[in-house]
């Protein structure tokens, strides 16, 4: 979830699965070393002060500052990778197995030189440990065995894995086998708290309180000359309110916020303040398809919503234009305009609302003024930007005719009812990948469902179509070129068949200070995505900042 | 009306059939929780008698258990032990709402403290009103209204119309008792329990009372349980007194006999200590600090053996029981001499 | 919240002197019951016509505007929220959650008090040991985690839950008063007075008990209305109520998360808190005020010291 | 007189109510010599307490002394300070109050509120003095280390006597000390009292409504009538002839043990509301013998014989003016 | 003795009470840390199986599949024994004890310091306005207190932070416990530091808290000033002063100590709404976080240490009534 609301409610903001990167960042040149980042991103807690990397709820401060995956993979760039840990890889041709080339040269932050041995132990360790597996790389990945041969790391899979290599080359952090193979951390990982992380990241822990934790340049990083900034403060915040402050008055340069009245509250007090939300998956009206919901099952009444929507004011008013709209294709633009069909789009007549269309559809499903469509929608409490959208929906539905009530629940509720289908309609979102086809398939594929009463995986709307599945299953082993073009055919199925209803783009929130840092990800450079949130896109990003005032 | 008659009449009536009598009347209290459990002998295996148209004192200590006497008697207390008969019939046989409202009807209470008897939340009228509406169901509203006025009146409240309207924290003490007192009076009863019912009055006002019981006894028939510190107005009603010392009735008589010629030694200390403007004080008991003695877990003997002057060894063995020693004249006392006439 | 606490004092006392020609009276000659009243009816007043406070054009407090975080101008009295809602139109409107919650969970919870009390006393032996232990339990639970635990849960936003979450967790202060005081009344005369009298059980603890017990029974009122003002507005303040309603908790909780005060707008960060404020207030004064009614002991005097040596 | 110990003139105490103000004590005159018992008698609510406390200047609001002057010892005590008053009470005068069972601090042993009393004045003490006067009035010492609860109501009522020998004052004030204890108890304490002032020389104001007692202990009688003394005069003097219709009224009041039964009658009617007495004389309404001047002229003290008395039958003699 | 015994025992079953609505409460609601992590863990197209939740969170020590009853025992065992687990929250893994022994000071220091300094301020403040009744302090004091009183603690907190922390130069910080930049340490930086982090969060305690100590000890001080005692005490010529605080005073404290003891409940609730509002990383923001992730272990420990705080003052006052008023002791 994000919706970017105020204080987050238990999780920190989320990270979003990054993607492309085909060069290697904007700066290239070559800078002096010095200066300090401060990031300001609400936790809503303070620090534990645990960098163990397959700790979901800490491995935010611990990838990309301290380890690093084997590829990095830009979101933003439909997945273009850079080599990390691993100078290449390579599938074979039924793309069920992949041989990374390990660097040479690289070393541990303690000075122990890294190998593919530690790739090796850090996969088979989570096998052995599956509650290391966050990404199911063994169980729902199909990943069967991991050997090494001198420098090349080979990965066999069950069948065509090329969807996981998101999950497995860039998500994972590889970790030492020298320090995880003794004490606690060999005999429980899962829970070690590993407060001096050993890593080959560009930073290490200098310090860590519950209030900060402070992070120096790894003197023994493989990238020459990098990380150029020297340091890197990261204050827990409690509440939304202190960060944007402190990003407003430039106490900390590098924000993951959701700011409200951005342009008043934080571009207007420094021109060297700076923003950007660039999208990366959708946040849509779910609507359940199930048979059991005589309304919402009827393909009228979907489409009828997804016409009365007039996006952009949502966008406008419910996200104060920071999240552009959404449009039916479920296709996130400009971000993966590649896979995007305007054409079919305005064919369908959905590249605009039309009330007409929608109160005739109505009509058709049996609805008129004196039998009135009652919907209800959930949504998530404390996602304050998704609580205005609705209401600015609800008004826009009320034009057509239908009654909309809207659910506040308490984020477990709000699962509880979403995942087991118990609603109308629901306000949801889902991350994206470095491709649509890994929101798409969450959402639209039936074995990411299950029935009314069990827990959907991320098929929340129930939607199954054979031929949608085919589609996907095809995905997996066909050349970029067919991706593109799968990609547009199932996006067709969302116009035709309306199994959801995109409303807005989620975005990443991205504030960033050019007083004295540069090297930052922008529009024109999107060399990871931005948000300090996100994993290892941090990574990226740290290594590539540098102090203007350290190069005087 | 003189009180000499009075008292003959009464005291050949109870003679003949008694109103009410209570056999071994006891009542224990718990005091102290749990483990620590110990009985306090409020009132120990008491007889008496109260006669049609008798007025009975009862007189004593503080702590000796008048109080708990009456509460037996109205029902408040269930007793521990013992019975109280009542027009023959034994109370604690009254089963049915109707004998029991019969029996409430003819022995009402009047409680020893006003401040604490009568409801603050309501007009003091409330309670006479009552009263009447549940032992005069015949009575209508109005009629009720004029009858509590009559006996608000009657108790030396005036203007009654005023006085029954106000609430009980605009009275003083001595009107809320009068007010008790009218309480009791309202329903025509045929014995009425006071406890203490002049404690607060004036003298002044407490004599209208005193004549007011008489009268009542004389016209309508009532009979009295009149419990009192004032040995003095107990003399000019009362046609018998009780002596009650620690849960005993250690001495009971014709009133004039037993305040003439005391047969137990404390109601000797007792009278000794009335004093009185029209006698000269007496002398003779200085050395007694008067404290009442607490009756817990009690070993047999007199229980006012550590006070009495006249104590002998048999005083500390054995419990003394009544025994007639004058006229209808009982005492408690092992060393007590008998009339000689 | 620890005014529920003022409250408290020399119940006993109370209950023997009541004020002839009843409370109203008393109430009008008290300065402080009189400020207290004068504000509990105009809330009521805003609870039962907010249309009357509100300007024509904001009728709809709920209505989205195009001008979101404005400052307060002659259109928008308070300034507008993060929606463009009008925070004056809000305010007037809230009125009404806030002091149904007030009096429904008061209420409730002096009922549960009264019952519960009163019972204990009543009943005595190894039911009293029970329903008092009960009493402390409650009395002791940490109430207000308890209250987020279960608001957090009990499918939130539900004004129903929060009533009957204020309720139980509220009542148990009041039953400990109302068993001191109905103990204290079981030793008192006048109800032995009324069973000679030949009084029946019920008629006794209905007609004889209850009315000694008024007064206590409106502070207690007023205690736990007081109590469940503030506590619902801090649950909604929260989060923990439900976000789309209108009361004056929900909306602090807007600015808080929308950021009112550091977006230089006090007037929607504080107002809703001041309507809270003052409605407690208005509680709290009639509380007080009761407590000196019902005690006079209490009353303010004027101090003099007239020591003229004629 | 010369060993004129305590001089009461035009002693006015008023209740401030809200509305009409009570005045509970009405221009009341009183002369206490020194190691004399003065009896004051009167009707519950007359006013009794509050002019014990004016005396002694205890009255709180909203009591306070609107007029008239108490000299003790020569000394004003209404004009005094606070401070001044401090050294002077229990030292000189020393006051039990009415009911003993609140006036000791039920959180203080009875040693430490005699220690509190000590430290408070300058006055030498000899450590064993509260054992001494304990023993006095006839309880243990060991009870110095008891807390009033685990006293009796009567070893209380003692206790506060003995608290108040402590300096051997001059002038000792009671207001009902014996009312919580029955006849017997309340005749033991009432001899010792007698037999101390004996032994002491100490003068004191016994406050009561209990007629018998009076008669056998106080040299001196003030019978009070709202607010105002009726009648003042030597004890027996009163008793063999009151010269007030209402002293009268009290002695015919109440039976004897002794003597032969008469029947007896009360004064009929009620006390007057202090807020608004009635014109005139204040008994007038009630009084047996009132005459048409009654409700009109308000009496004042006359001298009849021994004693004083406030009643128009004696207007021939009117009380020759003091020099105050 | 036999006292004692009836307020262990007293003790001991509320402690158990409250034990055992704190599992029950949250377990029967929706919910549950199996979704909580599930959606942590829902990432980057993740396909995460439910078993893979359940080893998860059987690795941090939850196994929600187990029988009701025997979580019940176990976590009664564990409870007692002080093993309290790990987080299953949003601090996944981190030993709940390290949790709470960081934040505890902070609360301790804040809203312990806060609570006590009200409440003897507010008793002193009551006792001068009931000795002094009707003078000028007591015409201020009651109407003053009786509004604040029923000021909401957040509003205060608001108000507070509009007043001195807000706006282009902020007279003092609003939230944290002390500068971001400091490591604690025994300086004089560090310290003035929490001092001036500590002072609005504080103020904001005392100024609510503190009415209605004023308002119930000056009530007791009238009550107590009308008893004969205190006149006794005036005609002893015992000095004003004393009768003040010795007698009229002390006796009038020790119900307001009993309801001190009993309202500390109402007082913990306030400090959770004062932590939130500041972001001071105490124990009620802890608590608060806990409740809204899910997360049991925590949650747990935490509810236990707060009924036990309260359960100990109450024991604590009770004992110091127990000393103060001999009445208390005979009457056990
Ligand atoms: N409900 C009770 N529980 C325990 N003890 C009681 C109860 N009622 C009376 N007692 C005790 O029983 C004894 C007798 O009390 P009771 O009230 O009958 O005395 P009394 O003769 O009426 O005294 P007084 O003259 O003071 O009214 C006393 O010691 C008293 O403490
Ligand atoms: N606080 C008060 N406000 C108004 N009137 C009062 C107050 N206190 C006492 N009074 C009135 O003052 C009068 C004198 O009271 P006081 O206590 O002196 O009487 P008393 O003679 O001592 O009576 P008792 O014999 O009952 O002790 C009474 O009529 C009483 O009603
Ligand atoms: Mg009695
Ligand atoms: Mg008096």
């Amino acid at each position: 979830g994000c919706g970017g609301g105020d204080k987050p409610i238990g999780d920190a903001a989320s990270s979003n699965p990054s993607s492309s990167a085909s060069s290697g960042g904007g700066g290239t040149g070559q800078y002096k070393k010095g200066g300090t980042v401060t990031i300001a991103n609400v936790g809503g807690q303070t620090w534990p002060c645990q960098f163990n990397p397959f700790n979901p709820a800490v491995n935010q401060v611990a990838l990309g500052f301290v380890y690093e995956p084997l590829t990095f993979v830009n979101v933003l760039k439909a997945g273009a990778t850079t080599p990390m840990l691993a100078t290449g890889f390579a599938w074979s041709p039924k793309k069920d197995s992949i041989v990374f080339t390990i660097r040479d040269g690289v070393k541990w932050s303690d000075g122990q030189p890294f190998s593919a041995d530690d790739v090796v132990y850090t996969f088979t360790r989570m096998k052995e440990q599956p509650a290391l597996d966050l990404y199911s790389l063994w169980t729902g990945a199909g990943l069967t065995s991991v050997t090494a041969a001198g420098n090349k790391v080979t990965l066999k899979f069950k069948a065509a894995a090329e969807p996981y290599f998101f999950n497995f080359a860039n998500q994972v952090g590889i970790v030492p086998k020298h320090i995880w193979s003794t004490g606690e951390a060999a005999s429980k990982p899962a829970t070690w708290t590993n407060t001096k992380p050993i890593g080959t990241g560009p930073f290490t822990v200098e310090s860590c309180t519950g209030n900060n934790i402070s992070y120096v340049a790894n003197g023994n990083y493989w990238q020459p000359g990098k990380p150029y900034v020297e340091k890197v403060q990261y204050p827990a915040y409690l509440d939304n309110n202190p960060a944007n402050l402190d990003l407003a008055s430039g106490k900390a340069q590098w924000g993951g916020q959701y700011i409200p009245n951005i342009d008043n509250f934080y571009k207007s007090k420094s021109p060297e303040n700076n923003y950007w939300f660039p999208p990366t998956a959708n946040v849509a009206l779910v609507p359940n398809n199930d048979p059991s919901r005589p309304a919402t099952s009827k393909l009228e009444v979907r489409q009828a919503i997804a016409y009365a929507l007039d996006r952009e004011q949502i966008s406008k008013i419910g996200e104060s234009g920071y999240q552009p709209a959404a449009n039916q294709t479920g296709v996130v633009t400009p971000t993966f305009d590649k896979y995007f069909d305007k054409d079919a789009l305005t064919a369908a007549g959905y590249d605009k609302p039309n009330l007409d269309k929608a109160k005739q559809l109505l009509q058709t499903a049996g609805y008129s003024e004196s039998n009135p469509l009652k919907l209800n929608v959930i949504t998530v409490t404390g996602y304050t930007d998704w609580d205005a959208s609705l209401a600015v929906v609800k008004q826009q539905l009320a034009k057509v005719g239908i009654e909309l009530t809207v659910q506040d629940l308490q984020q477990q509720s709000y699962n509880q009812k979403l995942y087991t289908g118990d609603y109308d309609l629901a306000y949801s979102s889902l991350s994206g990948g470095p491709t649509p086809y890994y929101e798409l398939r969450q959402l639209l594929y039936s074995k990411n469902t299950a029935p009314i009463g069990k827990q959907a995986n991320s098929n929340y709307s129930r939607y199954q179509n054979p031929e949608v599945d085919k589609l996907f299953d095809q995905y997996a082993a066909a050349d970029p070129d067919t991706q593109v073009k799968l990609i547009k055919q199932i996006s067709s199925y969302m116009i035709k068949d309306v199994p959801l209803i995109p409303t807005t783009e989620s975005v990443d929130w991205y504030q960033y200070n050019t007083k004295d840092l540069e090297g930052w990800p922008t529009q024109d450079d999107p060399y990871a995505q931005p948000a300090p949130y996100n994993i290892p896109d941090v990574g990226q990003v740290l290594t590539n900042l540098y102090s203007k005032s350290a190069q005087k | 009306m003189t009180s000499t008659d009075v008292t003959e009449a009464g005291a050949t009536e109870s003679a003949a059939a008694p109103l009410l009598e209570a056999r071994e009347l006891t009542r224990h209290f718990r005091v102290g929780r749990g483990f620590g459990r110990q009985m306090l002998h409020a009132v120990d295996e008491v007889n008496f008698t109260i006669g049609k148209q008798e007025i009975v004192a009862l007189a004593g200590e503080s702590g000796s258990g008048k109080s708990t006497i009456a509460r037996l008697l109205a029902g408040v207390y269930k007793p521990t032990s013992g019975e109280i008969f009542y027009q023959g019939r034994a109370t604690s046989t009254y089963r049915s709402r109707k004998d029991q409202l019969a029996y409430r009807g003819d022995v009402p209470m009047v409680f020893q403290d006003p401040f604490s008897s009568l409801n603050p939340a309501f007009r003091v009228s409330h309670g006479v009103l009552r009263s009447l509406k549940l032992h005069r169901p015949e009575l209508s509203r109005a009629e009720r209204f004029e009858e509590a006025e009559r006996v608000i009146e009657a108790v030396g409240l005036s203007p009654a119309g005023d006085i029954m309207n106000r609430y009980p924290y605009e009275l003083s003490g001595g009107q809320r008792q009068r007010i008790g007192f009218a309480q009791a009076l309202a329903h025509k009863p045929k014995l009425i329990l006071a406890d203490e019912p002049v404690s607060m009055l004036d003298v002044s006002i407490r004599i209208g009372l005193l004549n007011l019981m008489a009268e009542l006894r004389e016209t309508q028939g009532v009979s009295f349980l009149y419990i009192t510190h004032d040995i003095a107005s107990a003399r000019y009603v009362a046609d018998r007194l009780m002596i009650m010392y620690a849960g005993h009735v250690v001495e009971t008589g014709p009133t004039e006999s037993v305040l003439q010629n005391p047969k137990h030694p404390y109601t000797d200390l007792l009278l000794g200590a009335v004093p009185d403007p029209r006698a000269p004080l007496s002398t003779g008991i200085e050395g007694d600090t008067g404290e009442p003695p607490k009756v817990i877990d009690p070993t047999p003997g007199c229980r006012f053996r550590w006070r009495c002057p006249l104590a002998v060894d048999r005083c500390h063995s054995e419990t003394p029981l009544l025994r007639v020693l004058g006229q209808n004249h009982q005492a408690a006392c092992h060393v007590a001499d008998p009339d000689t006439n | 919240m620890s005014a529920v606490v003022a409250g408290a004092s020399a119940p006993v006392a109370s209950a023997t002197r009541r004020p002839r020609g009843g409370l109203f009276r008393a109430i009008l000659r008290n300065r402080k019951a009189m400020v207290g009243a004068a504000l509990l009816f105009l809330f009521i007043l805003l609870a039962l016509f907010p249309g009357l406070f509100v300007p024509g054009a904001h009728h709809d407090p709920q209505a989205i505007g195009d001008l979101p975080l404005q400052k307060p101008s002659g259109a928008h009295w308070l300034g507008t929220t993060g929606l463009g809602q009008d925070v004056y139109a809000q305010l007037i409107y809230s009125t009404r959650e806030s002091l149904v919650i007030a009096v429904v969970a008061g209420l409730g919870a002096t009922i549960l008090s009264v019952i519960i009390g009163v019972s204990a006393a009543y009943l005595g032996g190894l039911a009293d040991d029970g329903l008092s232990m009960l009493t402390d339990i409650f009395l002791v639970l940490p109430t207000f985690p308890l209250i987020i635990v279960l608001a957090t849960y009990a499918g939130k936003g539900n004004l129903t839950v929060i009533i009957i979450v204020l309720i139980l967790t509220g009542w148990s202060y009041g039953a400990r008063q109302m068993r001191a005081q109905a103990l204290s009344l079981r030793n008192r005369d006048f109800l032995e007075s009324a069973r000679v009298r030949g009084e029946r059980r019920s008629y006794i603890i209905v007609v004889e008990v209850l009315p000694t017990m008024i007064s206590l029974i409106v502070a207690n009122f007023l205690g736990a209305a007081l109590y469940s003002v503030l506590t619902a507005a801090g649950l909604q303040f929260l989060g923990l109520g439900d976000p789309s309603s209108l009361s004056w908790g929900t909306m602090l909780y807007w600015a808080q998360n929308q950021g009112a005060l550091v977006n230089g707008l006090p007037a929607w960060a504080l107002s809703p808190g001041l309507a809270v404020a003052l409605l407690g207030v208005s509680f709290a004064l009639l509380n007080y005020a009761f407590d000196e009614i019902s005690n006079p002991a209490l009353r303010p005097v004027r101090r003099r010291r007239a020591r003229s040596a004629s | 007189m010369p060993d004129q110990l305590l001089e009461v003139r035009d002693l006015t105490v008023e209740y401030d109510t809200g509305d009409r103000p009570v005045v509970a004590v009405d221009h009341v005159d009183l002369d206490v010599h020194a190691g004399e018992f003065v009896g004051v008698v009167g009707e519950s609510g007359c006013g009794k307490s509050t002019l014990l406390f004016a005396i002694a200047q205890l009255l709180s609001s909203p009591a306070a002394i609107t007029g008239g002057s108490v000299r003790f010892q020569g000394q004003d005590l209404v004009t005094m300070s606070e401070k001044k008053l401090s050294a002077l009470r229990w030292r000189d005068f020393s006051v039990v109050m009415q009911s003993a069972m609140n006036a000791l601090n039920p959180v203080k042993s009875i040693g430490a509120q005699f220690r509190d009393t000590i430290m408070a004045h300058d006055e030498p003490v000899a450590d064993e003095r509260p054992a001494e006067v304990l023993r006095l009035v006839g309880i243990d010492p060991i009870h110095l280390n008891s807390y009033p609860h685990q006293l009796s109501g009567g070893m209380r009522q003692r206790a506060m006597i003995a608290m108040a020998l402590l300096f051997t004052p001059d002038l000792i004030i009671m207001d009902e000390p014996t009312s919580a204890l029955d006849v017997v108890a309340q005749r033991s304490l009432m001899v010792q009292i007698k037999e101390l002032q004996k032994q002491l020389g100490f003068a004191v104001i016994f406050v009561t409504h209990d007629m018998s007692l009076v008669s056998h202990f106080s040299d001196k009688l003030v019978v009070m009538y709202a607010g105002q003394v009726v009648e003042f005069g030597d004890t027996r003097a009163v008793f063999d002839a009151p010269q007030h219709p209402y002293s009268a009224g009290l002695l015919d009041a109440f039976p004897s043990i002794r003597g032969p039964k008469v029947p007896l009658t009360g004064i009929p009617g009620t006390p007057p509301n202090l807020a608004s007495p009635p014109p005139g004389c204040r008994f007038q309404p009630r009084c047996p013998k009132a005459f048409e001047d009654c409700p009109k002229i308000e009496p004042e003290l006359y001298q009849v014989g021994a004693v004083q008395a406030r009643c128009l039958l004696h207007v021939k003699e009117p009380v020759q003016e003091r020099t105050s | 003795m036999r006292y004692l015994i009836r307020r262990l025992g007293f003790f001991v079953l509320t402690l158990w009470a409250a034990m055992t609505l704190n599992f029950f409460i949250p377990r029967m609601m929706p919910g549950s840390p199996e979704e909580a992590l599930r959606q942590r863990l829902s990432k980057g197209g993740a396909v995460v199986t439910p078993e893979q939740l359940r080893t998860v969170l059987a690795e941090f020590g939850f196994d929600p599949g187990q029988n009701l009853m025997l979580q019940y025992v176990e976590y009664l065992r564990s409870m007692v024994t002080g093993h309290w687990g790990v987080s299953i929250g949003s601090s996944l893994g981190s030993p709940v004890t390290t949790l709470i022994g960081d934040a505890l000071p902070w609360t301790l220091g804040l809203v312990g310091i806060s609570t006590v300094l009200a409440f003897v301020l507010g008793t002193l403040i009551g006792t001068v306005a009931g000795w002094r009744r009707g003078g000028l302090i007591d015409g201020i004091v009651p109407p003053v207190f009786i509004v604040t009183s029923a000021l909401p603690y957040f509003w205060v907190a608001l108000l507070l932070i509009s007043l001195f922390a807000i706006g282009s130069n902020p007279v003092l910080p609003n939230d944290f416990n002390y500068d971001q930049g400091l490591t604690p340490a025994f300086t004089g930086e560090f310290i003035w530091s929490v001092i001036k982090h500590g002072i609005l969060p504080a103020s904001t305690i005392l100024v609510t808290a503190v009415g209605g100590w004023i308002l119930t000890m000056r009530n007791n001080m009238v009550t107590t000033l009308a008893e004969d005692y205190v006149r006794m005490a005036r005609a002893k010529g015992i000095p004003g002063r004393k009768i003040m605080f010795g007698y009229a005073g002390r006796n009038a404290f020790l119900p307001n100590l009993s309801g001190f003891a009993m309202s500390l409940g109402f007082v913990i609730s306030g400090t959770i709404l004062v932590e939130y509002v500041f972001n001071y990383p105490g124990l009620g923001y802890m608590f608060y976080n806990a409740t809204v992730s899910t997360d049991y272990p925590l949650l747990q420990a935490l509810f236990l240490l707060v009924t036990l705080a309260v359960l100990i003052c109450v024991l604590l006052c009770d004992f110091a009534v127990f000393l103060l008023d001999p009445r208390a002791r005979t009457k056990g």
